[in-house]
C-alpha cells in the first residue's frame, strides 16, 4: 500500500488550504525573526527552508489547556453552600501539521510511551495525538547544533509522522507512512510520485553523507546516573545556566506539565499548562522543603530523565531527539552534548573513589 | 584583542585568591560565545575577550554570593555591577572586577538576518572593522559596526565604570554612532491601535520560558518571582497574551530606575521579542522627570525610594 | 450635573481609606450628583497602591483607573503619597507605549471635607474617559474586536 | 486503551471535619455520585488528589481503612495554599477526589508477621489505615505494636481513637512527646530513643514508619541498630504532584515515580534508589 505522490512546489499552497477545509492547517511562518508553527495562512510565506525556531509541540500538547471547566452556584436550598459543577473540555477537530522536522515529530513518541501507556491513557494528548497528521518535511543538511544521529535517528527519519516529504527539483515527493498520511494524498494537485522516489532515495543518501560521526551513547544511562551523587560535576555544568525554561519549552520531547485553577467570579477553569524541570518551583513543596533546590540538581534531572531515566523504563530509547534547540536557543549557550560526553567520560578522582569504598 | 594576554596575566595573578572568575570563551560554533567560569589555571587559556562577548556576567554575581568572584566586564555590564553593589545585593570586598576598553558586541539577530540564516558557520573573522564569516557555501563579510547591537551604538561607558584592574587604554567618551531612543520615538509616534496592537502581535509568541527574567541581572527575586506566585495571583499559567503582556509590565516597572539597558533580556529570548523597548520607555521617563541615570554611582539613591515635597518636574492634573 | 448619556464604561477607582474614601463619603452625604461608572476599591494609603494595579485593571477590562490619596503633606502615614506620586506618575507616562492613552489614568489628591472636589473629579474623569470610549479588550467576548482592530491597524 | 479521564475528580462532599491539631484537620468526604462510593474500592496506603475547585489539588494519603466504606477519610496538614483553602471548608462543602493512586502496603506478605508502627505526628495519617485495617483483620497478624509520637500533647491527632487503642489487649501502644509536659502520664522522649528503649524484636517482624525526614533518618538508624533489615522495613514518601498519574514529571527519584511507583517503599527499595528525597 506504498503510495507516492508528487506535489510542484507551485501548488503547495493550494494543497495545503484543500486540507485546511477540513482539518486545522498549521504550517511554520516568520514572526519576526523567528519561525513558528501557525494556522495556515495562504496569505503568509511558508517558512520551510530552515527548521523552525520553535518545534510543533503545541499543536498535540498545547503550551495550556483546559481540562475541567468547572461553574460555582448557590444550592437553593441552602443559600450559604456553594455548589461546584465540573465538566471535562476535551479537544475536538482535526488538524495537520505541515513542515516539521524527522527530529520535531520523532519528540512525540517520546510523548506517546508515556501519554497512551495503557495504565494510564491521558485522553486529551490521546485525543490530538489520533487526531493529527504529520508531514514531514526531510532535512537536506545538518546544522551545527543538530545531533539527531547521536540519538538513534537520523535527517530523514519518519518515526511518528504520517507523511515524509523529501525537497526534489520543481517540488516535493511525499510518500505515505500511514493510513492517516495516505488519506491525505488524495488531492488531484497530487501527481503519482513514483517515476521521482529515485531522486528523493537520493536526497536522503545526500542528507546522511552530510552528517559528521556520531559519538556512542549506549552507555550513557549508566553513566549519567554514576555521576548522580558527585554534585561537582552538575555544579560545573550548571554553572553558567540560568534556570530558564527555554530548553525544556523548545524541546519536542519536554512534556513536563503544571495544573493549576483560575477563576473569573463564579467560573473557573483547571488547565494543564507547559512545565519545566528548571523552575525552582517545579518541585518545591509546600513545607519549603525542596528535593531540587539548586540548578545544579534541576539539570542533573533534566540531563538525567533524558538520558539516563527515560531510556531506562522505555527499551534504552533517549528521549531527546537531537535537534539542538536547547543548545542553539539556550542563552547563554549551554551544551547538552558536552554534558552527556562529560559524564560518560567522567573519572571520578582517586580520593573520591576511595571514600565511596568506605 | 589586543589586551588579551595581559587581561589573562591579571587574572592569572588574582586566581589563587578567588574561587572563579567569570569570563568568556568559544562556544558550540565560530559564531558564538559563552560563559567561562575559571576555576583552575589552566581555564585560564580558554578565555576569549571578544565582540562576541555579549553575555552579561553580572547576572552571576547574586548566585554566588559569599564566593571570592572575579569578574571581566564590559562598560555596560559594570553599570550592572554598580547597580548590585548600590542595591547590596552583592559585597564589594568579595568582587574583583576586570576591565577592558569595550568597543562593542555583536548583535546575534542583526547577524542571523545579514545571513539569511547562521545554522552552518564554519569560521568567524573578526576584525576592528568587519566580521567576516565563512558559511558552508559562501564568505559574508560583514562591517562591524552595523551588527553591533543597539545599545554599543549608543553606548556612553565603553569603560568600566569600577574596575580592579584595567586593561588597555581607556577610550573615553566616545561619539555614539546612534541617538538615544531614536527607535523608541519612531515607535510612540504610531497611533495608539497600532501600538496596542503591536504588543498583541510580537508577545502572542511568547513560550513563557522567562529567559528575559533569568538573563536580568537585577532580577533577583529568582525562585520567588511574581511570574509563577499563586499568592498574589498576578498572572495565570493560560497561554493568553493579556498575561504576556502583563509579565513584561511587571518586568518593566519593577526595573524602574534600576535597568541599566544591558539588553540580556531581548538577548536571551528565543523567540526574538523586543522586550527591551518596554524598559527603555520607562529609563526615559525617569531620566527626564528625575535626571536619573541607573548604576552609574554606587551611592546614588534610587529615584523610586525618595521623594521631594515639591516635585519639580511633575505636574499634576487641575480638574 | 447629569449622568452621562449612552452606555456606562468600567473606571476602577482606588482610594485611600483616610482622605479620598472620606470625600467620597462627604458627596454622597452632600447628595452631590455624579454619574455611576466608577467602582471603587478602597486601599489604606495612595503608597500601598502597586501602579500594577492600574495596568492589571486595564488588560482585565477596564475603561479607565482612578487613583486618589490625600494632599501632599496630608497623608496619615506622613510620606506614602509623596511615594506614590513618584510611582503613579512613571505609570501614567509609560502607558502609552503599551497602547493605552495616558488619560485613561489619572492620580489625584482629594480630602475627607472635599465632597465637592471628588464630585468635580469623578464627573471630569468619567467625561474624559467617555470621550476615549471603551478600552480595548484582550480577554472576553470582546476580544476578538480587539484581534481585527488590531490586524486592521498593522 | 481505557478512556478514563485522568484528570476529572468525582465531585463529593464534606461529610464530618474533625479538628485534630491547631494545623491538622481530618475530612471525612462522600462520593456524590452513590454508585461511585459505592464501588470505590482501594488498598490501604494508596492515595487520592483531593481539590478545592479554584485553589488546586493536593495529595493525601486515604487514611481510612478499605474495610470501613461509609465514607473516605484525609487528614490534611496546612501548609500551602491548598491546605489553607481545605482547612477553611465546612461539612457540606464540595470538594473533588481523584482516587486511589499510587502503591499500597504490602500487607498480604505481613500476614503472620509481628508488625511493629512507628509514626511521628501527620506521619500517623496513612499508618492508621494500615493499622485499622489489621486490627479489623487481627487473626491474619502477629504482635503488633504501635509507637505513635508528637512533638507535645495537642499536637497528637486521632486522639480520639488512641484511648481506645490503649485499652485493647491485642495492640501494644507506646506514646511519646519530645518534651515534659504537665499531666501526660506516657513517655517523654524523641521517637528514635523511646523506640531503642522499647527494643522490639526483629524475629519476623516488619516495621512501618512514616513521620517528618528528620525522624525517618533517626528512626532507621535505631532500627537498624535493633537489627531490622532493610527489606523489614516499610516507609511512605511524599512530593510536590501534580498529575498523580506518572506523567507531569515532578516526583520522579531517578526512574521511580513516588505517584505510580510509591508512595510506599521498602528501605531496601529506597537505599537503590538515586539520592533526591
Amino acid at each position: 500500500m506504498e503510495l507516492v505522490k508528487y506535489l510542484k512546489s507551485a501548488d503547495l499552497k493550494s494543497w495545503l488550504q484543500e486540507l485546511a477545509r477540513e482539518n486545522r492547517v498549521f504550517a511554520p511562518r516568520n514572526e519576526g525573526d523567528s519561525v513558528i508553527f501557525a494556522p495556515f495562512d495562504p496569505e503568509q510565506e511558508i517558512a520551510i527552508v530552515h527548521p523552525a525556531t520553535l518545534p510543533p509541540k503545541k499543536t498535540v500538547f498545547p503550551q495550556s489547556e483546559k481540562l475541567v471547566d468547572f461553574t460555582y452556584s448557590k444550592d437553593p436550598e441552602n443559600l450559604s453552600r456553594i455548589m461546584i459543577d465540573g465538566k471535562e473540555v476535551l479537544p475536538e477537530g482535526t488538524a495537520v501539521v505541515f513542515g516539521g522536522r524527522p527530529c520535531d515529530v520523532r519528540g512525540f513518541t517520546m510523548f506517546d510511551r508515556v501519554y497512551l501507556a495503557e495504565k494510564s491513557t491521558d485522553i486529551y494528548y490521546q485525543a490530538r495525538r489520533e487526531n493529527t497528521t504529520f508531514i514531514t518535511l526531510a532535512c537536506e543538511k545538518p546544522e551545527t547544533t543538530c545531533f539527531c544521529h547521536w540519538v538513534d535517528s537520523g535527517p530523514t527519519d519518519a518515526t511518528g509522522s504520517d507523511v515524509l516529504a523529501t525537497v526534489v527539483d520543481g517540488g516535493y515527493v511525499l510518500e505515505a507512512l500511514s493510513d492517516k498520511g495516505s488519506k491525505l494524498l488524495t488531492s488531484t494537485l497530487l501527481e503519482n510520485g513514483e517515476s521521482r522516489k529515485d531522486e528523493a532515495r537520493k536526497a536522503h543518501e545526500k542528507a546522511a553523507e552530510l552528517l559528521q560521526d556520531a559519538p556512542d551513547l549506549s552507555g550513557a544511562p549508566k553513566k549519567v546516573l554514576q555521576v548522580f551523587d558527585t554534585m561537582e560535576f552538575w555544579e560545573e555544568a550548571a554553572a553558567k545556566c540560568l534556570s530558564c525554561g527555554a530548553c525544556a519549552y523548545l524541546c519536542p520531547s519536554c512534556y513536563c506539565f503544571n495544573i493549576t485553577d483560575e477563576t473569573i467570579g463564579m467560573k473557573g477553569t483547571r488547565i494543564r499548562s507547559w512545565d519545566n524541570c528548571m523552575s525552582a518551583q517545579f518541585t518545591m513543596e509546600a513545607s519549603g522543603h525542596n528535593p531540587r533546590p539548586t540548578k545544579a540538581h534541576r539539570l542533573r534531572n533534566r540531563v538525567g530523565h533524558k538520558f539516563s531515566y527515560y531510556p531506562d523504563i522505555h527499551d534504552g530509547v533517549i528521549s531527546c531527539c537531537g535537534c539542538g534547540r536547547c543548545i542553539k536557543s539556550c542563552p547563554v549557550g549551554t551544551d547538552i552534548r558536552e554534558i552527556v560526553l562529560q559524564a560518560i567520560e567522567y573519572e571520578p578522582a582517586v580520593g573520591e573513589e576511595q571514600a565511596d569504598e568506605q | 584583542m589586543k589586551f588579551q594576554e595581559e587581561l589573562k596575566d591579571s587574572i592569572r595573578k588574582a586566581l589563587p585568591d578567588l574561587d572563579v572568575v567569570l569570563g568568556w570563551c568559544g562556544s558550540f560554533d565560530p559564531l558564538h560565545a559563552t560563559p567561562h567560569f575559571i576555576r583552575r589555571e589552566e581555564d585560564i587559556d580558554k578565555l576569549e575577550i571578544s565582540p562576541l562577548s555579549v553575555h552579561n556576567l553580572a547576572t552571576y554575581l547574586p548566585g554566588l554570593r559569599g564566593k571570592k568572584v572575579g569578574i571581566v566586564v564590559k562598560g555596560c555590564d559594570s553599570r550592572s555591577v554598580v547597580e548590585l553593589l548600590q542595591e547590596n545585593l552583592i559585597n564589594r570586598e568579595d568582587i574583583t572586577i576586570f576591565g577592558f576598553p569595550c568597543t562593542g558586541v555583536v548583535d546575534q539577530a542583526k547577524i542571523k538576518k545579514a545571513l539569511g540564516h547562521a545554522g552552518n558557520v564554519r569560521t568567524c573573522d573578526i576584525s576592528d572593522s568587519a566580521i567576516v564569516i565563512q558559511t558552508e557555501d559562501k564568505a559574508h563579510s560583514l562591517t562591524l559596526t552595523q551588527m553591533l547591537a543597539d545599545k554599543c551604538r549608543t553606548c556612553r561607558y565603553p569603560d568600566a565604570i569600577i574596575s580592579d584592574y584595567f586593561v588597555g587604554d581607556k577610550i573615553g567618551e566616545p561619539a555614539p554612532l546612534e541617538t538615544d531612543y531614536a527607535a523608541l520615538e519612531a515607535f510612540e509616534s504610531l497611533s495608539v491601535p497600532e501600538r496596542f496592537g503591536y504588543w498583541l502581535k510580537e508577545l502572542d509568541r511568547c513560550i513563557r520560558c522567562y529567559a528575559c527574567r533569568s538573563a536580568c541581572p537585577l532580577c533577583v527575586c529568582r525562585d520567588h518571582c511574581a511570574a509563577e506566585s499563586r499568592d498574589p495571583h498576578w498572572l495565570s499559567q493560560e497561554n493568553n497574551v493579556r498575561d504576556k503582556v502583563m509579565f513584561q509590565v511587571i518586568h518593566a516597572y519593577h526595573m524602574a530606575g534600576r535597568c541599566t539597558e544591558c539588553g540580556e533580556c531581548q538577548r536571551a529570548c528565543p523567540v526574538d521579542i523586543p522586550v527591551l523597548m518596554l524598559k527603555q520607555k520607562m529609563n526615559r521617563e525617569i531620566r527626564d522627570i528625575f535626571q536619573y541615570e541607573a548604576g552609574v554611582d554606587p551611592e546614588a539613591t534610587p529615584p523610586l525610594l525618595s521623594f521631594n515635597m515639591e516635585e519639580e518636574n511633575i505636574t499634576e492634573k487641575e480638574w | 450635573m447629569p449622568v452621562l448619556k449612552g452606555k456606562e464604561l468600567r473606571i476602577v477607582g482606588f482610594l485611600c481609606n483616610w482622605c479620598s474614601y472620606g470625600g467620597a463619603d462627604t458627596a454622597g452625604v452632600g447628595r452631590f450628583n455624579q454619574p455611576t461608572d466608577l467602582r471603587i476599591i478602597r486601599v489604606p494609603c495612595s503608597g500601598r497602591i502597586d501602579p500594577l494595579f492600574v495596568v492589571k485593571a486595564l488588560m482585565n477590562g477596564a475603561d479607565g483607573v482612578l487613583v486618589s490619596g490625600c494632599h501632599p503633606r496630608d497623608c496619615h502615614y506622613a510620606e506614602g503619597n509623596f511615594y506614590a506620586r513618584r510611582r503613579l506618575e512613571i505609570m501614567q507616562r509609560f502607558l502609552p507605549v503599551l497602547g493605552y492613552e495616558a488619560e485613561r489614568f489619572e492620580y489625584t489628591w482629594v480630602s475627607a471635607s472635599e465632597g465637592q472636589r471628588w464630585q468635580q473629579v469623578v464627573a471630569s474623569f468619567t467625561d474624559q474617559i467617555h470621550k476615549l470610549g471603551p478600552a480595548p479588550k484582550i480577554i472576553g467576548p470582546q476580544a476578538a474586536d480587539t484581534l481585527n482592530q488590531m490586524a486592521a491597524a498593522l | 486503551m481505557n478512556n478514563k479521564n485522568l484528570y476529572l475528580p468525582e465531585m463529593a462532599t464534606i461529610n464530618e471535619v474533625i479538628e485534630e491539631t491547631a494545623n491538622i484537620m481530618t475530612f471525612r468526604v462522600i462520593l456524590n455520585n452513590p454508585d461511585a462510593m459505592e464501588n470505590f474500592s482501594f488498598e490501604p496506603g494508596q492515595v487520592g488528589q483531593l481539590s478545592s475547585f479554584g485553589t488546586g489539588e493536593a495529595t493525601f494519603v486515604i487514611n481510612s481503612p478499605p474495610t470501613r466504606k461509609e465514607y473516605l477519610q484525609f487528614s490534611v496538614m496546612r501548609a500551602g495554599e491548598v491546605t489553607s483553602k481545605l482547612h477553611s471548608l465546612k461539612p457540606g462543602d464540595q470538594v473533588g477526589v481523584r482516587a486511589p493512586l499510587g502503591n499500597y502496603f504490602p500487607y498480604e506478605d505481613m500476614k503472620g508477621k509481628d508488625i511493629l508502627f512507628i509514626g511521628g505526628g501527620i506521619g500517623m495519617a496513612p499508618l492508621r489505615t494500615l493499622l485499622l485495617y489489621m486490627l479489623d483483620n487481627r487473626k491474619d497478624y502477629g504482635k503488633i505494636t504501635l509507637l505513635y509520637g508528637a512533638r507535645s500533647p495537642v499536637d497528637m491527632a486521632f486522639n480520639y481513637e488512641v484511648s481506645s487503642w490503649l485499652e485493647r489487649d491485642d495492640l501494644e501502644t507506646h506514646l511519646t512527646i519530645d518534651a515534659e509536659f504537665e499531666g501526660w502520664p506516657h513517655t517523654v522522649g524523641l521517637i528514635p530513643n523511646v523506640l531503642l528503649d522499647i527494643a522490639p524484636s526483629p524475629e519476623n517482624c516488619v516495621a512501618v514508619t512514616c513521620g517528618p525526614p528528620i525522624m525517618i533518618k533517626f528512626t532507621l538508624q535505631a532500627l537498624e541498630k535493633l537489627g531490622f533489615t532493610d527489606e523489614q522495613i516499610v516507609t511512605t514518601l511524599e512530593k510536590r504532584m501534580k498529575c498523580g498519574v506518572g506523567l507531569c514529571g515532578r516526583c520522579n527519584i531517578g526512574t521511580s515515580y513516588v505517584c505510580m511507583d510509591g508512595p510506599v517503599f521498602t528501605y531496601a527499595q529506597l537505599k537503590e534508589l538515586p539520592n533526591e528525597l
